[in-house]
């Protein structure tokens, strides 16, 4: 390459001629710093910045890179965490993922994150390279990943443009997850009108590995080599690449820029394979994915994490398109490239492992213990700076904020809208609204069987993997959030997206252990998005402390709207669950005739913000009230179900309430139920439309073999959880048969429940 | 029966994939001659009858805007062909 | 033709001879190849241990075959698919080992194809016709109910003719294509193997889910055997009828039938 | 540089999906004009250097042996073309 660089003669923006032109005009502006901070990085570097410093401040300081605007509140899910919660941390905040010590020597490490932006442009690339991303931040933790899933929101099913996204995402998600091998074993599918221009598309990956093959992005071991390997670099994803001519005062104009990423699960699932094989053959000190601000992140973090130094030549880095300037180089986030640290003695094995999986690979300097980043240009210096003021000094914003003053109006506006006469019309209107139908037409098209571990997939609460063959050890992951609820009271929103994936793994039968989130929010420069944004961390951050689960990671997405509207505040929460043995794992769907059907908890008339309020286009009031103490009794009760052969189904009760519960726990095998409220209307005071329809709390249903009916009671006295039993299982009649009120068949619920998806998209 | 040929290549400074796949395959099975592949998709519309300027009209809407993804696609042809496949 | 009762599900058949290192049927090697992109390679060499017989790593560019008793061409998506489907894999040098040694009648090796491995034994003229993309357009995962339509090749001898199992598949590129001739021909030597019922998944021609060579050593199929091989991680259901949590372990059957067969 | 292009389409008496989808899409967004449409692929193999007709041989041995299956599809041109893309 060096050769090809030198012929291109690109004139180049040295550290020398920084010094020598301090009134040089840069394009910062166009790079999206402010007046202070590009004033900063002058203070920093003692002279103004050359074009490719430039560009390595400018992305590592945005928004995304920097979390300039979150951090003052992120502190808070370190600050809140306590010893017991850090137990089973192997590694905390900060690294590419959290890793979760699972017992017998294994631990796990998962992350969510968002591609919003990206799938909106381009819904199958983005939402693709989505997935490409977080699968590399799990492999440079030296972990294999083992899963994925993919909370996803929409506009309004019915909106011209929503086709279009709901075709190319869910696509772009099976194209790259499917090609990978990763199972994908749950997410979310939400139409909400507020996600018109701006669909959320998270993506969380799961990944196993032994405690001893931890890697962290780090370089140290002066004299080490530095190799970038995978895809070659193009010019994908540089932002305000154009302006960057300046850094170049050559005539021959770069090319064209492309405006979206292209992905190569191909190449990814290769770049996989070969990581694994680097890991078990102990070839790389230190390693790290590149995905927003490519090598400028790579370099300086792995740099600053490190010795503190690094040399590097650029011109070494195998280019897809020759007429990249530096700038570009660095600020480039072309896919599938990892950038690893090893030592002079390994050079010869890394090289064999990357021939035989025939990846590309080039050596672009060393490690030093300088405390400076020097990167060069055929020889001449163009970056010298302390690494860390590039990685971790960037700038801390605290934006101001405060409480909205719509939200008392909307607060005081409680859901009262005139009750259904007809409880089973409005059970198949429920089941069949775009919410709460059955999102088999999306899962369908995603791989859940590869690999051969998955225990539980969709439909059930959780996705759950077996982690050693040997013994059953996995996990459980949930993912929740719920926008309406946030929107109606973020602090309380957060709680409840965090009680609701708790709920959910300790419904499968896991001991809930650790918290990932992705938190999607409007414009932080708007005061009252920040006051959403603030309020969500702190809830978030004390419901993690009532329940014992530590946050190990995460992602912040900002700007999430279109025009002034922003989106909901919405948290997505992932919640990791533990199994000594998936065998004991607990399904959504009764089965054997006979068994006695229980609802854990109690029930209020709380239909604010619920489905059935949403569906009759009602958003206002409080969201429904929530008890961490309580669900922490309920989620143990759970898992002791499970453990002791209790219970053959359980289904925790969220959106949809009851109705939605029982529909489900039906359609799961196929096997009916009557069902009686009679009861449960008088403990509760409650009549029988609050009883399906609200949405409650801590509660699940739960199926119990007449044998264990006893044990099962007593534990729940014992707990002083209420628990009433409401009906039996009915393999006899393919109804839901809701005694007093209505018989609807399973044939009719199931066609109202799957229809709605394929009619809008198939 | 008159047909119109639409092609559409990836952008050049988008990355394809399947090129580099099948680039990386020619060597294996000998044959060297080659630099570089893009793989691209090649459309034909057949007509009822004649081609009018109007039809040609219809082809190139139809290329812009269902046929191709102008994010990382371009429309390289929209043409008439007469002959016959070789 | 050999068959178990099918009051006996087949994993408890073999638990006296699976889990032990020296069961009867250990000393058979299966050899499971790896292409860049393969995916389920690890989950076909599970199914053969739990089967119980021996499974061996096999790469793709050695020219070695190891001196395996059967080779399995597992699924995933071998370089991408992006050209065709095994399209590129067919070159590969152990394929020309595989071909080799897979031709040349009943006693040759046993060869299985699986989803991408049914296609590139199609693209390596092993097996007759192609499969293009699915008529829906869309990737589908389901659990599939098959009919195994001939018992006799050296995969199916553990079913009977008509039996019906539940598979799990999952494709982007299933629908199996032929012209009216080979068709005929398939159908007229006994060579479909496996027919889809209860629903055309992908369009494929006259139902057809799997298919043989002539001799009955070289199958492919495009739903996944081995993913229905292990009670807790198949199918939610099983075409033996008991409504069992991910219970399916139909697909096991494929794999005791080629050891049963090497055994003699 | 110059590039030896490749077409390849599906067999006439294969269905192609894709196809029948673009065609039963197009009078949805108005255009009515088709009456068929068919989606094959394209190759733009580039070569450095001139093209001899050795590598135009090495074309055409690659587009029926790795770029096409001869079940489902025909080569329906090997050319070199000079032009650049309109
Ligand atoms: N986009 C998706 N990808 C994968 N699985 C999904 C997706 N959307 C929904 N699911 C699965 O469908 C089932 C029902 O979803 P949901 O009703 O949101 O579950 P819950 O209310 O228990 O959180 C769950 O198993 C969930 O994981
Ligand atoms: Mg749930």
């Amino acid at each position: 390459m060096t050769a090809e660089a030198m012929s291109r003669k690109f004139n180049i923006d040295t550290v020398a001629n920084a010094e020598a032109t301090p009134g040089q005009d840069l394009p910062w502006a166009a790079l999206g710093l402010t007046e202070s901070e590009y004033r900063r990085i002058g203070e920093i570097l003692g002279r103004r910045p050359t074009g490719a410093e430039l560009a390595m401040y400018s992305v590592m300081w945005s928004e995304h890179c920097s979390y300039k605007s979150s951090k003052v509140h992120l502190r808070q899910f370190g600050d809140k965490v306590t010893d017991a919660m850090k137990e089973h941390l192997l590694v905390g905040i900060g690294e590419n993922a959290g890793v979760v010590d699972i017992g017998d020597g294994w631990a796990v490490t998962f992350k969510v994150e968002s591609h919003n932006h990206p799938s909106f442009v381009e819904p199958y690339q983005g939402a693709a390279t989505g997935v490409g991303g977080i699968v590399r931040d799990i492999i440079s933790m030296g972990a294999r990943p083992v899963a994925v899933m993919d909370p996803l929101r929409f506009g309004a099913i019915d909106h011209p443009d929503t086709a279009r996204l709901v075709h190319g995402i869910v696509a772009g998600i099976g194209g790259y997850g499917n090609s990978l091998g990763l199972p994908n074993i749950g997410g979310e599918v939400v139409f909400d009108a507020v996600y018109q221009g701006n669909p959320l598309v998270n993506a969380l990956a799961v990944g196993v590995l032994r405690h001893e093959d931890i890697r962290l992005a780090n370089a140290s071991g002066t004299g080490n080599r530095v190799v970038l390997f995978g895809a070659r670099t193009g010019g994908d994803g540089i932002g305000g690449a154009s302006v960057l001519a300046s850094e170049s005062f050559d005539s021959s104009k770069p090319s064209k820029r492309p405006a979206v990423q292209v992905g190569d699960p191909f190449a990814e699932k290769v770049l996989i394979e070969c990581c694994l094989e680097l890991f078990k053959a102990s070839v790389v000190e230190g390693i790290q994915d590149l995905g927003a601000a490519g090598i400028s992140c790579a370099t300086s973090e792995l740099a600053s994490n490190g010795d503190g130094g690094m040399h590097v030549e650029l011109t070494n880095v195998l280019l897809r398109d020759p007429s990249l300037t530096p700038g570009e180089i660095l600020m480039s986030e072309s896919q599938e490239r990892m950038m690893a640290v090893v030592t002079p003695e390994n050079v010869t094995a890394f090289e064999a492992i990357m021939d035989r999986w025939a990846v590309e690979y080039s050596w672009l300097g060393e490690v030093t213990d300088t405390g400076r980043l020097i990167i060069e240009w055929d020889g001449e210096t163009i970056v010298d700076v302390d690494p860390r003021t590039v990685a971790h000094d960037g700038p801390v914003y605290e934006r101001p904020y405060h409480r909205p003053s719509w939200l008392d109006r909307v607060q005081a506006d409680a859901f009262d809208a005139e009750q259904p006469t007809d409880l089973r019309a409005a059970v198949l209107e429920l089941m069949a609204s775009p919410n709460m139908c059955s999102k088999d037409w999306v899962t369908d098209q995603f791989d859940r069987y590869v690999q051969g571990n998955t225990a539980l997939a969709m439909p059930d609460d959780a996705g759950v993997v077996r982690v050693d063959e040997e013994t059953g050890l996995g996990v459980a992951i949930s993912t929740d959030a719920n926008g309406r609820y946030s929107y109606l009271d973020p602090y309380e929103g957060a709680r409840l997206a965090l009680a609701e994936a708790y709920r959910n793994v300790a419904t499968s039968g896991a001991e809930p252990l650790a918290v990932s989130d992705c938190l999607n929010f409007g414009s932080p420069e708007d005061p009252e998005v920040m006051w959403q944004f603030a309020e969500t961390v702190r809830g978030l951050a004390d419901a993690c402390q009532e329940l014992g689960v530590p946050v190990t990671g995460g992602n912040v997405s900002l700007y999430n709207q279109t025009g002034g509207v922003a989106v909901h505040p919405t948290p997505v929460v992932g919640v990791l669950g533990v199994f000594d043995d998936v065998a004991r794992r607990t399904p959504s769907g009764w089965r054997e005739d006979g068994q006695a059907i229980y609802l854990l908890g109690t029930t209020k008339d709380e239909l604010d913000g619920s489905e059935w309020a949403n569906l009759h286009g009602h958003l206002g009031g409080r969201p429904p009230a929530l008890d961490l103490a309580a669900e922490k009794t309920l989620a143990a009760i759970l898992v002791n179900c499970s453990r002791d052969g209790m219970i053959d189904a359980a289904h925790d009760l969220s959106e949809g309430g009851l109705a939605a519960v029982l529909s489900e726990m039906a359609l799961r095998f196929g096997v009916g139920a009557r069902i009686g409220l009679d009861e449960l209307c008088e403990r509760d005071r409650i009549d029988a439309f609050t009883a399906l329809f609200s949405e409650s709390q801590g509660r699940a249903v739960v199926a119990v073999p007449r044998s264990e009916e006893v044990r099962y009671n007593d534990m729940c006295t014992a707990r002083n959880y209420p628990t009433l039993r409401i009906g039996v299982v009915d393999t006899e009649n393919e109804a839901l048969d809701l005694q007093g009120y209505f018989n609807l068949p399973l044939d009719q619920l199931r066609e109202a429940h799957q229809g709605t998806l394929p009619r809008h998209f198939g | 029966m008159p047909r119109i040929v639409v092609d559409v290549m990836p952008k050049p400074e988008i990355l394809d994939p399947q090129g580099k796949a099948i680039a990386g395959a020619l060597p294996r099975i000998g044959l060297t001659g080659f630099a570089a592949v893009r793989q691209g998709k090649r459309f034909e519309l057949t007509v009822d009858g004649e081609i009018t300027e109007q039809i040609l009209e219809q082809a190139r809407h139809a290329a812009t805007t269902l046929l191709s993804n102008p994010v990382i696609e371009d429309v390289t042809r929209v043409e008439v062909i007469e002959e016959d496949a070789p | 033709m050999t068959s178990t009762s099918i009051e006996t599900p087949l994993i408890g058949d073999l638990q006296s001879m699976t889990g032990n290192d020296d069961g009867p049927l250990a000393a058979v090697r299966v050899g499971v190849v790896t292409f860049p992109g393969s995916l389920d390679d690890r989950d076909a060499m599970r199914a053969i241990r739990l089967a119980g017989g021996s499974a061996v790593e096999l790469w793709h560019g050695d020219h070695d075959l190891q001196e395996v008793d059967a080779v399995i061409i597992p699924g995933g998506f071998s370089y991408g698919d992006y050209l065709r489907a095994g399209a590129i894999s067919r070159f590969a040098p152990l394929m020309e080992q595989i071909t080799q040694a897979a031709t040349g009648g009943a006693d040759a090796l046993p060869v299985l194809g699986i989803c991408n491995g049914f296609q590139i034994l199609t693209e390596a003229h092993l097996l007759p016709g192609s499969m293009i993309k699915n008529e829906h357009l869309h990737f589908l995962c389901r659990d599939q109910r098959l009919r195994v339509e001939n018992a006799d090749t050296h995969w199916t001898g553990e079913y009977w003719a008509g039996e019906e199992v539940v598979i799990p598949l999952k494709n982007q590129d299933g629908q199996f294509v032929a012209d009216n001739r080979t068709l005929d021909e398939l159908e007229g030597e006994g060579r479909v193997v496996f027919r889809y019922v209860g629903g055309n998944p992908n369009g494929s021609r006259r139902n057809i889910a799997g298919i043989s060579n002539t001799a009955g050593n070289v199958v492919g199929l495009m739903p996944h055997p081995e993913h229905a091989v292990e009670a807790g991680f198949g199918p939610d259901s099983s075409a033996r009828g008991e409504v069992g949590l991910r219970g399916g372990t139909d697909g096991l059957g494929i794999f005791t039938s080629v050891l049963r067969k090497l055994v003699g």
